[in-house]
């Protein structure tokens, strides 16, 4: 087993350095994606064994090699495959895969066609070291790996030019790959903090001596220890108020939103908090916890109501994620990490095929991105049409369908909990969610034929690349039904990772879910009234709402970006340059003033050297007096 | 075998003196095969040492003023080994990396032969007469290789560099001179030995005063704030190899003064400027990092990033664990690498644009993958990437440091996030976007040349980050042994409580 | 006061010494300088004297000895170094011989 | 009783003659108020028993070194009056003025000497001669002799200077001298050229 280990570890790292050692820097290879790809699928073979044999025999546990051993640290090379890591295993894996695949079809006309996939599967290698480790410095490892990678890939369209940020809110990919890394190293302070904090109260990094110890330690040290731990959580999940990266991110090709910025990175944060269970279900962190959950409530919410009026389809999209990475946070927080987990996977399918379907009308639309300049798409796109119906209706938590199952569960354990505004706002949530997602679908594939008269001659994908998608597809409808399963696989971890809802929540657990239900399907008939209708029912621009204070300020994002770059970035920018004035003009000139002043001295004392004899007497005379008056004092005195 | 030490301090010299007779012409293969000479003699050093020794080894002693107990006295443990071999490394690939068309290239040459010499006498020597003759000497060549080869400051530049850190090291004779003076109190005899002076017990106040006078001389050669103005104003005018060289080796000359003379010989003052050093550390780390994203110039980003980045290695020498200590001297390695390489990458692209403004490029990754993809690495490298050999040191040091202050680790942590700021910035500004003048088009990729300079450090980089062990190990025995000695000779009980050497005892 | 010690001799040495040094501040012209020495070493050919007798020694008479031989030779010295000069400059003002202006 | 007299009135003597020497415009003055001076502080070698001091006094100081000033004043213009520039009087007066004013404070306090022994004692019931020939040609030959070489060269070196051409430079070369005096050596040419006319 432990062959398998690395084998599902290393060979997304093979296939990058064959991608991008041996090919980088030469023309566009087919095959370079094909043999990545195929990598990436022995990953997510390996990764279903382990799985298998998590679920039968038990958890692995192997360490490589050591890697940083000083004064009492020693950090190894360790991995432990787990209920949660293989789920993510398995879960990475397949979806990386599948963009994999997806991508050989999407980057085909692009000439670092090689250079992507390098980078595509060293993102899969990164996260595999972040899942798989058995310490947080492992773990760390992988974060700011697939940070890095994330930015590769961001910034992969390096040479457009920077727009200004009202012609586009992300200004230019290697930009919106710089915010993404410079806000995604802030949280990651908070993260090595806690770090640093395990390590001077604990001594090992190792998360099962960690878990243990942990029970033992002051209070205070554990709240520390998992609000550090949560800032980090929170910039890679990108949660409020660190989340204006992630909607920038969508930059990157679409491959990479699909992968990186929906299915994988993004619910690292999530995973964390998942992964430090033992932590989180202290009774002394019970305020963070419930933090974690309120945060992850408001970020839902939030995110939703941007998502509302987003025009840019891959924004849409990005949104929705925000708000599910926020129904996960919810669950976490809650104490219901199972279902988060459950949540987090299913997300990753219908998510990940939700992005590759709005990667396939871009690719249509020749990268158009504004959806009201699209519509009536279906009959042109059959395949993707159906995909992304599948997907929203997941997305929405239609029954059946993934989303259903793990949403669901969501709202209620919040209901279980007793925190009902939760409850209430998630409710809400969902009620949005079903209309955003549906407003999208009907702008791009339903109503008037807004593109024709825009010139666009839209193509579907190629089918390969559709047939490809199909198990995600699968997944998103049947994933639920798994469940029952799943709970039973995980529950084989430990305890703090198992939830049940109480006895009420399963007596009234039919009309909550009536509820999401209803709402959901309000809003998806809202949706379809408003934005698909053809002919005189066709949706037209509403400028008096445009102008309103609310669009505004959902269109501006809530002006967060604005604060940010008023109070953050231009104040940084000046104090850099007053700072530089400062060292140029006091620190240096200081100094020069001080050699400036030994000339001057010198230049002025240069008088005394007149030549006149008679003036050095006096010189002399003068000295000699000084030394008398010395000798005289220093008599006196001493 | 006894002599390879001497052997490593003088060959150099000696090669230097031989190489007045070369002809101008293979004067640049003349330097390649001396320096790769040396490389391997200080390869062949590292294979000898005993991992498990902590103290000294290779000693050797001959007295030299009997009278006064001066003494030529090398020796060398874990800490000095690595940054000896390093110094051989970034010479050879500094001269690997020279232009063929360089003027005065036999000049050059020799001028770098006999800094070698100084670095690697300055690391080994264990007479602070001996010592403080290799400090000052260093200054010569480095003042040549300024003043003639620089830009169009040069003598300017050259005279300040020479000027400030040569009156800080006046500052710090007088303190050599003064714990010689105590020695001699104490035991009736003179010794300038500094294993000598280790054993030297001294009053809280005698400790104080010394350490002001070598702070003085060693504070401005890190450079530490606000002694630092002389670091970009040499970097900014002095050519390539000697930015290289006084970025990788000579700055760690003051760090290592700390940790080879501060530390052991005044553990209780060490402790008591602990709060002082942290302060203007913390100053390096944040201050400069800012001034360095208001640069222009390239070269100025990564000399003012060699600020911020010596302000953390302050921090981990004085963090008083071995955790911090050991991260220190690692840092110091890496910092030596990745700035090294840095500059030469500056170099590399002043040579084909002569410009080192960033507005002039952009776009440079489409015209220039392979440049790059390396800049790229050492971009990360220096900003404490996981699996990069800048993680590290860094790592260890601010989890050495968390255990002195909790809100300056949090601070010094925040070059994590400034540091990626000015460093992708300069990327930006310069690689990503389009190809802003039409001449750029035309740049070439890295050459032969270049890629022999710079592959190595490519490699290390990556080794070094994903397994440190062979040269942390031997480090980590050492701080261990230096922080034992600390703990030993310290007089205030809470000195001993700060020094920690091993966390579970302290529990 | 009426009774001569070795402090008068002293004072007085110092007295004398201190015109001396006065006029060589003062003066300009070469000879008179010489003069102003010449004082100067006479004072303290009286302040050896005096030592010397204060405390019963000859040896601060074999310094006024030596300091009146080497006040000679100083003199013969000097006044052949002064025709010189003023072969050269016509003068013995310094403030005519002023070359060494820095 | 007498010493007491006698050293006053020397003292005053001295005093006022070398003011005389110091602040004269007249080199004549000076001169004579010099070697008088010199006389009077003879008379001082007398009063503290140094009689062969005193002696030497005299005939060295009156009389070899004031003749040589005397006729080492006759290649000068001796009868004109000095002129000279004075820059600032007032310091110089106050320097000297202190001076002055440090000696007599730090002579005014008792001497001290209990531990100081008599390197060479005043021989009772020698003459000053005898016992400072004994001291002189013993203890002090070396340095005697010393001395005695340096007049030599001394004399030597006054004949040589006093003694060569007038229009050659002894001290400085002709190319450094017209670097540094141009002006001087215009003049001089000047001079010469109308001296031959």
């Amino acid at each position: 087993m432990e062959t398998l280990v690395y084998i599902a570890l290393f060979s997304p790292f093979v296939g990058s350095l064959f991608a991008g050692l041996l090919f980088g820097n030469s023309p566009r290879k087919m095959f370079t994606g094909w043999v990545a790809s195929a990598l990436i699928f022995v990953t997510f073979v390996s990764s279903v064994t382990l799985a298998y044999h998590v679920a039968t025999v038990g958890a692995i546990h192997v360490q490589m090699m050591d890697w940083i051993s000083a004064g009492d640290l020693s950090i190894p090379f360790g991995f432990v495959i787990d209920q949660i890591s293989v789920t993510m295993m398995v879960v990475v894996s397949l979806v990386s895969t599948i963009v994999h695949i997806y991508a050989t079809g999407y980057m085909d006309h692009d000439k670092s066609y090689n250079r992507f996939f390098a980078y595509l599967s060293a993102f899969v290698f990164a996260m595999m070291i972040l899942i798989m480790s058995d310490n947080f410095a492992g773990l760390f490892i992988g974060w700011e790996g697939v940070g890095v990678c994330s930015w590769l890939l961001v910034g992969f369209w390096y040479h457009k030019a920077d727009r200004p940020f009202e012609e586009n809110p992300s200004i230019s990919p290697s930009w919106a790959a710089n915010e993404a890394f410079i806000m995604n190293r802030v949280a990651d302070l908070g993260m090595l903090v806690g770090i640093f904090l395990i390590y001077w109260n604990i001594g090992s990094l190792q998360y099962d001596v960690v878990f243990d110890a942990m029970p033992h330690l002051a209070d205070g040290i554990l709240v520390s220890i998992a609000i550090a731990l949560f800032i980090g959580a929170m910039g890679k999940s990108a949660q409020f108020p660190l989340h204006t990266w992630l909607t920038d991110a969508m930059e990157g090709p679409t491959p990479v939103s699909a992968l990186i910025h929906a299915a994988t990175m993004v619910t690292a944060g999530v995973f964390l908090v998942i992964r430090a269970n033992p932590l989180y279900s202290l009774e002394a962190v019970h305020g963070v916890s419930m933090f974690i959950a309120s945060l992850g409530t408001f970020v839902a919410f939030y995110a939703a109501t941007m998502a509302l009026i987003a025009r840019d389809i891959k924004r849409i999209v990005a949104l929705s994620t925000l708000s599910q990475l926020g129904y996960m946070f919810a669950a976490a927080g809650l104490g219901a990490y199972w279902i988060a987990l459950f949540h987090l996977a299913a997300h990753a399918f219908f998510k990940a095929l939700l992005f590759l379907g709005a990667g396939n009308v871009m690719h249509a639309m020749d990268d158009e991105l504004d959806i009201f300049k699209m519509g009536g798409l279906k009959n042109a796109m059959r395949g993707s049409y159906i995909y992304m119906g599948i997907a929203s209706f997941a997305l929405a938590g239609l029954p059946i369908m993934a989303g259903f199952y793990s949403k669901d569960a969501i709202i209620e354990t919040a209901f279980n909990e007793g925190t009902y505004i939760i409850w209430g706002m998630l409710v809400i949530t969902a009620g949005m969610t079903a209309f955003y997602s549906f407003r999208q679908v009907f702008f791009s594939f339903h109503g008037e034929k807004r593109y024709e008269a825009l010139g666009f001659h839209p193509h579907d994908m190629y089918k390969y690349v559709l047939i490809a998608m199909a198990p995600l597809a699968a997944l998103a409808i049947s994933f639920g039904w798994f469940m029952g399963y799943y709970k039973d696989f995980i529950y084989g971890l430990n305890e703090t990772v198992q939830y049940e809802m109480s006895h009420t929540t399963h007596h009234w657990a039919w009309l909550l879910g009536s509820i999401v239900i209803a709402l959901a399907l309000t809003g998806i008939f809202l949706a379809w009234k408003k934005y698909a209708g053809e002919g005189e029912n066709a949706w037209k621009r509403d400028e008096k709402f445009e102008a309103s204070f609310i669009y505004k300020l959902l269109e501006n994002q809530y002006y967060v970006p604005k604060f940010y770059d008023q109070f953050i970035v231009q104040p940084y920018t000046i104090a850099s340059a007053k700072f530089w004035e400062f060292d140029k003009k006091t620190v240096d000139g200081t100094v020069d003033d001080l050699g400036k002043a030994c000339l001057n001295i010198g230049d002025t004392s240069r008088g005394m050297q007149n030549g006149n004899l008679s003036s050095y007497l006096n010189w002399m005379g003068v000295g000699a007096m000084i030394i008398v008056i010395i000798a005289v004092i220093s008599s006196v005195i001493g | 075998m006894d002599t390879i030490l001497s052997i490593l301090i003088f060959f150099p010299a000696i090669a230097g003196f031989v190489g007045f007779g070369i002809t101008k012409g293979s004067a640049k293969i003349y330097g390649i095969a001396v320096a790769t000479i040396e490389l391997i003699l200080a390869l062949l050093l590292w294979m000898q040492f005993d991992t498990s020794n902590a103290g000294m080894q290779f000693t050797e002693k001959v007295a030299l003023i009997a009278d006064f107990g001066i003494s030529y006295n090398v020796g060398v443990d874990g800490i000095s080994l690595f940054i000896v071999v390093m110094a051989a490394l970034i010479t050879l690939l500094g001269i690997i990396l020279l232009r063929p068309d360089t003027k005065n290239m036999k000049n050059m040459i020799i001028s770098l032969l006999f800094l070698e010499m100084t670095m690697v006498g300055v690391f080994l020597t264990l007479d602070a007469i001996i010592f403080y003759l290799f400090w000052e000497l260093s200054l010569v060549p480095m003042l040549y290789i300024v003043g003639a080869w620089g830009g169009k400051d040069r003598v300017y530049a050259a005279v300040k560099f020479f000027l400030y850190t040569f009156a800080g090291s006046l500052v710090m004779l007088v303190g050599l001179l003064a714990m010689a003076y105590l020695y001699h109190q104490a035991n009736g005899v003179w010794s300038f030995s500094i294993l000598d002076w280790y054993t030297l017990p001294l009053t809280e106040d005698q400790q104080f005063w010394l350490f002001l006078a070598f702070f003085a001389g060693f504070a401005i050669k890190v450079p530490m704030f606000p002694f630092h103005t002389w670091l970009p104003w040499a970097h900014g005018q002095a050519p390539t190899i000697g930015s290289v060289i006084l970025a990788a080796v000579l700055l760690k000359m003051g760090t290592y003064g700390f940790v080879r003379f501060s530390l052991p010989i005044l553990p209780d003052a060490s402790v008591t400027f602990i709060p002082l050093i942290m302060a203007l550390s913390l100053i390096m780390v944040i201050y400069t990092a800012m001034i360095a994203f208001a640069q222009k110039d390239m070269k100025q980003v990564i000399a003012y990033s060699s600020v911020s980045h010596m302000g953390i290695i302050m921090l981990g020498v004085f963090a008083m664990n071995a955790e911090g200590l050991g991260g220190s001297v690692f840092l110091m390695l890496s910092h030596g690498i990745v700035s090294g390489a840095l500059f030469m990458l500056v170099g590399v692209i002043y040579e084909r644009t002569g410009t080192k403004l960033m507005s002039e490029f952009g776009g440079l990754a489409a015209v220039m993958p392979i440049y790059a993809t390396v800049f790229g690495l050492m971009l990360m490298a220096s900003v404490g990437l996981p699996l990069t050999i800048g993680f590290v040191g860094e790592f260890l040091v601010l989890l050495g440091f968390y255990k002195i202050s909790a809100i300056g680790t949090i601070l010094a942590g925040s070059t994590i996030i400034i540091g990626s700021v000015y460093m992708l910035a300069l990327f930006k500004k310069s690689f990503f976007g389009p190809v802003r003048h039409e001449k750029n088009l035309a740049l070439k990729d890295l050459d032969k040349r270049e890629l022999t300079a710079l592959i190595p450090l490519v490699l290390i980089v990556v080794w070094l980050g994903v397994y440190p062990k062979p040269i942390l190990g031997p480090i980590d025995n050492s701080a261990k042994h230096i922080l034992t000695q600390m703990e030993a000779k310290a007089i205030n009980p809470a000195t001993k409580e700060t020094i920690i050497l091993s966390k579970k005892e302290a529990e | 006061m009426l009774e001569i010690g070795v402090n008068h001799y002293l004072i007085l040495s110092g007295i004398l010494f201190s015109i001396g040094f006065m006029g060589v501040l003062r003066r300009k012209n070469l000879l008179m300088l010489f003069f102003a020495t010449e004082v100067m070493l006479n004072a303290v050919n009286i302040a050896f004297a005096a030592i010397g007798n204060y405390y019963g020694d000859l040896s601060g008479q074999m310094f006024a000895f030596f300091v009146i031989a080497v006040a000679a030779s100083e003199v013969a010295v000097g006044l052949g170094l002064l025709i010189v000069l003023y072969k050269k400059y016509g003068s013995l003002d310094l403030d005519v011989i002023s070359s060494m202006k820095g | 009783m007498y010493e007491t007299i006698a050293f006053y009135t020397f003292a005053i003597s001295t005093t006022i003659l070398f003011l005389i020497t110091v602040m004269s415009k007249n080199v004549l003055y000076a001169m004579t108020a010099l070697a008088s001076g010199m006389v009077m502080i003879s008379g001082f070698f007398f009063l503290l028993g140094a009689d062969f001091l005193g002696v030497v006094q005299l005939i060295v100081y009156v009389g070899a070194v004031m003749a040589l000033y005397g006729f080492a004043m006759m290649f000068f213009d001796a009868t004109r009056d000095i002129k000279e520039k004075h820059q600032n009087p007032a310091l110089v007066f106050l320097l000297g003025g202190l001076m002055a004013l440090m000696f007599v404070v730090i002579f005014s306090a008792p001497i001290i000497g209990d531990n100081v022994q008599a390197l060479y004692p005043i021989v009772e019931g020698v003459g000053n001669a005898q016992a400072v020939g004994m001291v002189l040609f013993t203890k002090y030959l070396v340095p005697f002799e010393v001395a005695a070489l340096m007049l030599l060269v001394a004399m030597i070196a006054g004949i040589i200077l006093a003694g060569k051409k007038m229009d050659y430079s002894l001290t400085t070369s002709e190319a450094a001298d017209e670097e540094i005096n141009v002006e001087e050596k215009l003049q001089a040419d000047i001079e010469r050229e109308k001296g031959e006319a």
